[in-house]
């Protein structure tokens, strides 16, 4: 379905982040970033992809605490906004399984020039990857699994590199 | 002096305790010294530094003071996106 | 109308830039970018805004060039594929009268990490903008018009900034 | 030596000549040229710097050599996104 982007009016958004296990809708997500005075937007999507530090990913498994992933969320894009002159930004999570090609996450941002647009996404999902309490087990083609950046860090862990 | 705490696992770590979440007692006075304390329950060898702790839903750093009756989150490294 | 990406197969892209004179539609566009190696789409939109340069703009008419305008296209997107490792990369501009809030030209990249997307997709829409032979004419709210970057570069224009 | 060169105005350039297309004939042995000597046509006080030039539907050089028979295009500075 093409909905005209000359049609838009404001939708009404309470919440600029969101943890949601259905698929995400980047068509639906963008029309609440329109803005009469917005000349850019910049669109960021995290997608399944088969392969993981060589290893063949068949699907992958989000664990998200919603209450602490929402609230820090917020603060990510309190920060873009105080730091770039943009309109609106967004930010959507998924949990739960997810196939291949299917959408983890995804973060918009509206804003009258392009270079504040790039610029706020950017740090909104660099943050975001980092910040959020969201974790992800790998399943992989041999049946094994594993938690990203968890087993394999824990293996490599050698006493003198523990730091608090 | 023993403290009772209630713990909650995430992810890998919930898997190693094999429940959500506990309430224990504890002689904890930060939240490293919780997870330090429960090694052999989260089974972990992550650096504190790899890993975040919430205390009653808000973030909160490893040095953080953990009182009677505080639940404590222990979050393994995050990997979202 | 959600199409889970999950459903994803690879469409069949024999043009990595289009002139189109009917409404932009990302979503279908996105989803030729797809591929089961792709973990990163950076997206790029330059919509209608209404103001430019303290003119208040009623709507904008694109004129194209479009045999150059398609050649040097294809030439920024190699040029893209050859300094980022990324998979895919398109762009669509339109051409003729456009509204307010209409997305007048898209880009979009797909890439294994975020890096390259972001990076190239940057690069593109900069070229684009900058190379291809595309002008367009302002219509404003006082019933005035204008070409952008032309008639007010003119009048700016000195004989000793006049350089070759 | 007069060469006869077809000449296509686009844009602002066209607004001002009041056709898309003419054939000329011009003393001219570069792209440059062609468009210092239709300045009364196109009307433009663009530095050629700003505008560019295609010949038989190539990006051109200002200095490109222009032969009888070519099509020359005048592009005033591109807007494009």
């Amino acid at each position: 379905m093409v909905i005209p982007s000359c049609c838009f009016h404001p939708l009404p958004v309470a919440d600029v982040i969101r943890i949601i296990d259905k698929p995400i809708d980047p068509n639906v997500l963008r029309r609440e970033l329109f803005d009469p005075a917005a000349g850019a937007y910049a669109g960021f999507e995290g997608w399944i992809r088969n392969e993981n530090e060589g290893h063949s990913v068949e699907r992958l498994e989000y664990e998200v605490y919603a209450p602490l992933a929402v609230s820090e969320g917020e603060k990510v894009i309190a920060e873009a906004k105080a730091q770039f002159a943009i309109l609106h930004a967004h930010c959507v999570h998924r949990t739960g399984m997810l196939e291949i090609g299917e959408c983890a996450v995804w973060v918009g941002v509206s804003s009258a020039h392009r270079d504040e647009a790039f610029n706020a996404c950017r740090y909104i999902i660099d943050q975001v990857k980092v910040r959020l309490p969201i974790w992800k087990k790998e399943h992989y083609a041999d049946g094994n699994s594993g938690w990203v950046n968890c087993e394999r860090c824990a293996e490599h862990a050698h006493p003198s590199a523990v730091s608090l | 002096m023993s403290k009772s705490i209630t713990v909650r696992y995430f992810a890998i770590f919930r898997e190693h305790a094999g429940v959500d979440e506990e309430t224990v007692a504890i002689d904890a006075d930060t939240a490293g010294d919780v997870f330090q304390q429960l090694k052999n329950r989260h089974g972990s060898r992550e650096p504190l530094g790899h890993c975040k702790v919430a205390i009653n839903d808000e973030m909160a750093d490893w040095n953080s003071p953990v009182n009677d009756g505080d639940t404590v989150l222990l979050f393994p490294p995050v990997a979202g996106g």
